[in-house]
């Protein structure tokens, strides 16, 4: 099936719902600094939703930030992988039992990866996606015989 | 009437026109973001990365904004560009390897369809409805407005020099044989400030760095491909490697058609060693300049090429 | 006082005091043409502009010749009855009104129909227009001065009445265009209307069959004893066609009262009626060409403007004005000599027009329509000096005679330049005043489109006709050589088409738009029409078709907007190609077609006109024009898509779509445009005749290519490669066949974005590039003194 | 302009200094606080990791049929701050350089560490008492007599009864 190129280029996309940016920095670092070079795995951050395969969502779900990310969900095209970023989108990391956050990722969306840690590593990133990678190209499958 | 013959279809699908020049172009494309990343210290990608960009493009779902205001508009919009890159590939003549389509390789006619890409991505933006594209629309329309002026002078420019005074050779093919005969253009004094109106011209025209404004991911995010997924924005991505394609043959159309060889194979390696040695500049360029702000890059614009062009429209007319 | 008297005393005038007399006279004129304009009392105005006209026909005392003296007593004549007849109903209305004062007449023109209509007529008559008598005297008296020699004071005496012009307007305006708010009045008996109505009759035939008429003042001149010298013959040619039309317009005006559709239907079957008439006429191939255009426009422009005009008053009065102005035009191609050609020149630019473009009657349409029959008066006041001034040189009217013996001696050099200028001016080209030179705005839509298409192109239609006759003289002289006015003139086309296209960026209005965009590409058709090459002439003579089809496309598309929406602001709408997407799609086909983009109508002619210049080695104009096609391209970007793309906006979302009276015009020039467009050859094979009739070597062209010496283009080759290349596009769609899904549009997904704010609407769509154009807007403002900000509003 | 220019020469010439993490090995600092490691020998089950730990990543609960202490953590919530690892006093919590945190969301739930201490049975009176551990023993005597070891195996009732018996 064509899946097995198709995977060679996932997009990227970031979602910050209300984090403390700690995760996005060290998102930042796996694309553009030369260290960490994301683009080898074929990856690129895109600027709208609509282009996204694999989407990184950071921060515990503030009330603020809740339905636009039910809004922007619903933009992503269908063969998508959702991996949540840093503690607070598993499980509301340290901020889990306060009155703002609505709780885990989960209740919004089926999440296939999760990548904790405060901030998660460049490495551990680059981890994540290449899970994503292999969960999306059963997704890509399914997608095409649904 | 038209003489659709074997040899000119198989010039439009496959060998200089469309497989060739998407795969080319698609190559060109990565190596280009190859070269950027490795003058930034980084690895970049592999160099099949944009094709596999266009075939995992070809499986994602399409996504169709529900208030976009004209359906029909919004699916028909990519289509506009890739029909004018396709022809323009398919009139413009390859030193020695191809030999364009005679009367129709026209200068004019070039014109009209290196804007065509303009005109898809300004209709694509604005039948979206989105605001991200309507102002990214407004910003490309602007940088049109001021790019194409030089351009126009560069065209007259090369236009007259190869009628060497009497008259003006408007056809294409006309350009490359008094090149070959008389040197190329890039040898001839009068015209490197052309050459040079020209290579800003092709750096607006891609949306490379220093004029990366209407798709600047900084505050327009993807501008006016934002409400594009699927095969419509793959079909952006083609037209945009044509375009690549397009102004790099109309370069060395114009500056450099030197013919190296004699057999069509040799020719082909030359023209895609020129092509690749330009493309390596333009990401050195890419990679060491940041974007202009809209009204800079007009100002820009509106200054320095045009009058690069005009001093040698002028070394033409009166020298 | 016997002849004898007479006789020395015009001797004795015209022996020493003549330049004393002269000027005496001159400050008379100016003086009363001043009290006339200020003064508030309706007789006393009257009575001023006579004195003052009678006086400024003193001059023609100074010349002895017997025309002078013919000229002197018919225009005298003349103006004692008309103004006689206008004092009867001046009288008469001021007995209505209770006062002398004008302002207490306001709007009886509309409340007393018949008993104010002579005075209407009176004023026009001593304007000096059309059908009245006056036309013909004034003409006299210029060809008198030009006959003995002095060009220049004929042309001053044509522009100094322009004076009296600004007075009868105002009186036009107060009492005919303002609205009745008294109490009604009742009109007067028809015993007591008949003298006037004898008067209005009398001058009316002198108008209409001048040969005789004139006949008396000659004997009275010849009894004077001053030698008789041949008048010049004044038989007027009416082509069948502007007969039939004129009988049209008047039988629309009595069977259209009762419903607007059967006027509309009516006036659009005599347009298709007329064309048959056009095989008998003798005009040649360019006039007949232009003629049947001018009858099928008309017919789509009636059959747009059933619907249009539906909300509209007094429609049967709009459709008779704009009947006649056809007929004018109609005279205008078809004549075959130069004295019609300039009287039906006064009547298709004359009152009838003017009348037809204030018909809606608010202030903004009155003030712009004066302002555009202003403009038009003065061009007719140089085309009146200068076409004497040829028929003095050549002795003929006809134009093949004067074809024949054509000497460009210095007079004639100064008359081609000026049948240039109004040639120009009629054409809008700059440098003049740009507000003057553009016809109005608040024009109703059928008639502003119909003039931005068919009417304005008499201009470049004349000038090529006089480019003709020009080059084929012998020249005697090299005062203005005319291949350096032709050169001028094409300068003059390059420079309207960048000043008119950039002034259209700024614009926030739709029609201004258009009408600036109508400018510049009649600057194209002017371009390729001044280079008298092969090519050039046929590039300028298709882009002439073309633009006819695609501007009145735009126009239409407009209307229908204009009607669906109510509002002619572009960035008060948005979105409207969900509620109209058939008026959408025409607008885009118009929209391409302008640009030039290649499977469309105006890439051919684009592309011959930048040959033929190229060819001429006018390097700049190609420069220029090609830019201008980049302008034109971004403004309409603009107009598209702050008016049909882009979020929907509030007072658009009940818009609905056009009625299909106006849909089938606008599908049928879309249509038109896309077929020229693909296959040039249908409207090249008329021109190369034409260009035959113009003794140029024509092109050789197939339906579809055209080819001229090294350049050519075969259309059908680049249009059956785009559509390979959609083919290969459809085909990849088809192959890729993924599910689809419909979401909101990308906002970050913010939820309370009204439709307003997020909308790019044309006010500040070139925010970012608006310092650079308003500076250089503001440099040309300054060049042709144009103040405010016209061209923002 | 010309800077960035030498810039961009001298890193194409030096050529890439990406790290080749997911194709081969990194870098990682030794002393880096990844994910926490629990050593089951040294742990008395004091609690006070679970007492100081921010995110409530540590359970330490008394195992239902009492047979010992049962140390849960969980890494979803852990912020890696290391309070765990310094208030140990003990040190059985430590961090360890380990940064793969990325797991699958059906591994989401399952305890990155789920171990248990099980009590001691007090020599004399069979009461449960955590078992003594050597380090801590180390720390606290100068050195490990016989006596040391006897004491520490009885509970604290036991011993406070044998020191009175002694006196």
């Amino acid at each position: 099936m064509l899946s097995k190129y198709a995977i060679k280029s996932p997009w990227l996309y970031r979602i910050n719902t209300g984090s403390c940016n700690g995760c996005d920095v060290e998102l930042a670092t796996t694309a553009l600094i030369p260290r960490y070079d994301v683009e080898r795995l074929g990856c690129k951050y895109t600027g709208s939703p609509k282009h996204a395969d694999i989407v990184l969502v950071t921060g515990p779900i503030t009330v603020r930030a809740e339905d636009y990310l039910i809004r922007m969900l619903d933009e992503i095209p269908e063969p998508r992988v959702i991996v949540a970023i840093g503690i607070c989108p598993i499980s509301g990391g340290i901020f889990r039992d306060s009155y703002s956050i609505r709780g885990p990722l989960d209740k919004y969306v089926e999440v296939d990866v999760n990548v904790s840690g405060c901030p998660i590593r460049p490495q551990s990133i680059l981890d994540g996606v290449a899970q994503a990678i292999a969960i999306w190209k059963d997704k890509i499958n399914q997608f095409h015989e649904a | 009437m038209i003489t659709l013959s074997a040899s000119s279809v198989f010039a439009y699908l496959l060998f200089p026109g469309g497989l060739f020049a998407i795969l080319f172009g698609l190559i060109l494309l990565s190596v280009e973001r190859i070269a950027v990343a490795r003058f930034q210290g980084r690895v970049g990608p592999p160099i099949y990365q944009n094709i596999f960009d266009i075939l995992k493009l070809r499986i994602k779902e399409v996504l169709i904004p529900e208030d976009v205001t004209n359906r029909f508009m919004f699916a028909i919009a990519p289509v506009f560009g890739f029909v004018g890159m396709m022809t323009a590939i398919f009139i413009l003549p390859v030193s020695g390897v191809y030999g364009g389509t005679g009367a129709n390789s026209d200068l004019i006619v070039l014109v009209y369809l290196m804007a065509l890409p303009a005109v898809s991505h300004i209709l694509g933006g604005s039948a979206s409805g989105s605001t991200f594209a309507a102002i990214s629309v407004s910003r490309e329309v602007i940088l049109m407005f001021a790019y194409e002026i030089s351009f126009i002078i560069v065209l007259f420019t090369v236009a007259l020099e190869a009628g060497a005074g009497e008259g003006v050779v408007f056809s294409l093919k006309g350009i490359v044989d008094y090149q070959v005969i008389h040197g190329s253009f890039i040898s001839n004094f009068k015209m490197i400030p052309a050459f040079l109106a020209f290579v800003i011209f092709m750096l607006a025209t891609l949306e490379v760095p220093p004029f990366h404004i209407a798709e600047n991911d900084g505050d327009v995010m993807k501008g006016y491909l934002m409400e594009y997924s699927g095969m419509p924005l793959a079909f952006f991505e083609i037209t945009h490697a044509l375009k690549l394609i397009v102004l790099l043959t109309v370069l060395q159309v114009f500056f450099m058609p030197g013919i190296a060889g004699y057999n069509v194979f040799f020719n082909l390696l030359w023209f895609i060693g020129k092509s690749a040695v330009v493309v390596i500049g333009i990401a050195l360029i890419h990679a060491s300049m940041p974007s202009f702000r809209v009204d800079q890059a007009f100002k820009f614009l509106m200054t320095v090429p045009i009058l690069l062009s005009l001093m040698s429209l002028g070394m033409v007319l009166f020298l | 006082m016997d002849t004898a008297a007479l006789g020395e005393a015009t001797a004795f005038i015209h022996g020493h005091t003549a330049e004393v007399l002269h000027i005496i006279c001159t400050a008379i004129f100016i003086f009363c043409g001043i009290k006339a304009l200020f003064h508030k009392e309706l007789k006393k105005v009257l009575i001023y502009s006579l004195i003052g006209l009678v006086v400024d026909i003193r001059s023609l005392l100074t010349l002895d010749s017997s025309l002078a003296l013919s000229a002197f007593y018919y225009h005298v004549f003349n103006f004692l009855v008309i103004v006689g007849m206008m004092l009867i109903t001046a009288r008469s209305l001021t007995k209505k009104a209770g006062s002398g004062k004008l302002y207490d007449m306001r709007g009886f023109g509309r409340a007393v129909p018949w008993t104010a209509a002579p005075l209407a007529a009176g004023l026009f008559a001593m304007m000096g227009l059309p059908p009245f008598s006056v036309f013909f005297s004034k003409y006299l008296m210029i060809a008198a001065f030009v006959d003995s020699g002095n060009i220049i004071s004929s042309i001053v005496l044509a522009g100094g009445e322009v004076l009296y012009f600004l007075v009868f307007i105002r009186v036009i305006r107060v009492i005919f265009l303002d609205k009745y708010r008294g109490e009604p009045i009742e009109d007067r008996k028809p015993r007591e209307l008949f003298p006037v109505y004898i008067f209005l009759a009398f001058i009316t035939i002198g108008g209409l069959i001048p040969g005789i008429a004139v006949k008396p003042f000659v004997a009275l001149a010849d009894a004077m004893g001053s030698q008789v010298t041949d008048l010049p013959p004044m038989g007027l040619s009416w082509p069948i066609a502007t007969l039939f039309l004129a009988a049209g317009s008047a039988l629309v005006f009595f069977l259209g009262q009762k419903s607007n559709k059967r006027a509309g239907l009516l006036s659009s079957l005599l347009c298709l009626l007329a064309m048959p008439t056009l095989f008998f006429s003798d005009a040649g191939i360019y006039g007949i060409s232009f003629a049947f255009l001018i009858l099928f426009m008309g017919a789509l422009q009636f059959f747009y403007s059933v619907s249009y005009m539906e909300h509209s008053h007094k429609q049967y009065r709009f459709y008779t004005f704009f009947l006649i102005m056809i007929a004018g035009l109609l005279g205008v191609s078809l004549s075959g000599d130069l004295l019609s050609m300039f009287f039906f020149w006064e009547i298709m630019s004359g009152w009838v027009m003017y009348l037809a473009l204030a018909h809606e009657g608010d202030g903004f349409s009155i003030q712009e329509a004066t302002k555009y029959f202003t403009f038009n008066y003065l061009g007719a006041a140089f085309l009146l000096a200068a076409v004497t001034v040829v028929y003095n040189e050549t002795g003929h009217w006809n134009y093949t005679k004067i074809a024949d013996n054509f000497q460009y001696t210095r007079p004639m050099a100064i008359a081609v330049l000026l049948l240039t200028l109004s040639f120009l001016m009629k054409a809008a080209q700059l440098p003049f005043r740009i507000d003057f030179q553009m016809h109005p705005k608040p024009a109703p839509t059928p008639i502003s489109g119909y003039i931005s298409s068919t009417v304005l192109k008499s201009g470049p239609f004349m000038m090529v006709k006089i480019f003709f006759l020009a080059s084929g003289g012998v020249v005697a002289t090299t005062l203005f050589p005319l291949e350096s006015i032709m050169h001028v003139t094409g300068w003059i086309g390059a420079l309207t088409i960048i000043i008119a296209a950039s002034f259209a960026m700024l614009t926030n209005s739709m029609k201004r738009l258009l009408i600036f965009h109508t400018v510049s590409q009649l600057g194209y058709v002017v371009v390729g029409c001044s280079l008298m090459t092969s090519m050039g002439l046929a590039g300028g003579l298709l882009h002439f078709v073309n633009h006819m089809f695609f501007k009145n496309l735009l126009f239409l598309c407009a209307g229908a907007v204009f009607i669906s929406t109510g509002t002619d602001k572009m960035d008060r709408l948005g979105g409207l190609a969900r509620k109209m997407p058939i008026t959408f799609f025409c607008f885009m086909i118009g929209v391409l077609s302008i640009a030039g983009v290649p499977l469309y109508s105006g890439f051919v002619s684009k592309w011959m006109i930048y040959h033929g210049v190229m060819e001429s080695g006018f390097v700049g104009i190609a420069i220029l024009a090609l830019f201008g096609s980049v302008l034109t391209l971004a403004s309409f970007i603009k107009f598209m898509h702050s008016a049909y793309l882009g979020q929907i906006q509030e007072n658009v979302r009940d818009a609905k779509e056009a009625s299909w009276y106006m849909l089938l015009p606008m599908s049928v020039l879309a249509g038109l445009s896309v077929l020229l467009g693909v296959f040039p050859g249908i409207a090249l094979a008329p021109v190369n005749r034409i260009l035959v009739e113009f003794s140029m070597q024509p092109l050789d062209i197939t339906a579809s290519s055209i080819t001229f010496g090294a350049d050519s283009i075969d259309m059908l080759f680049i249009v059956s490669i785009l559509f390979m290349g959609m083919a290969l596009a459809g085909l990849v769609y088809l192959l890729t066949q993924t599910k689809t899904r419909k979401t909101h549009v990308f906002v970050c997904g913010v939820g309370d974005l009204t439709c307003e704010d997020s909308h790019v609407s044309s006010v500040n769509f070139y925010e970012d590039a608006k310092g650079f154009i308003k500076g250089s807007v503001r440099i040309i403002k300054k060049i042709i003194g144009l103040k405010g900000d016209y061209i923002e509003r | 302009m010309a800077g960035f220019f030498k810039i961009a020469i001298r890193n194409f010439l030096n050529g890439p200094t990406t790290d080749p993490y997911p194709f081969g090995e990194t870098f990682t600092p030794e002393k880096y606080k990844g994910i926490i490691a629990y050593d089951p020998e040294l742990c008395i089950g004091c609690s006070t990791c679970e007492y100081v730990c921010p995110s409530g990543a540590i359970k330490v609960t008394e195992k239902d049929d009492g047979t010992g202490v049962r140390f849960v953590f969980w890494l979803n919530t852990c912020s890696f701050c290391g309070n765990c690892g310094y208030y140990c006093p003990t040190d059985a919590v430590y961090n360890s350089n380990d940064f793969h945190t990325a797991r699958h969301q059906s591994e989401k739930f399952i305890p990155t560490i789920d171990d248990d201490i099980s009590y001691v049975r007090c020599k004399r009176c069979e009461q449960k008492i955590k078992a003594p551990v050597e380090a801590l023993l180390i720390r606290a005597y100068d050195e490990i007599t016989e006596e040391v070891r006897h004491q520490t195996s009885l509970c604290p009732d036991c011993r406070r009864q044998e020191q009175f018996e002694r006196m």
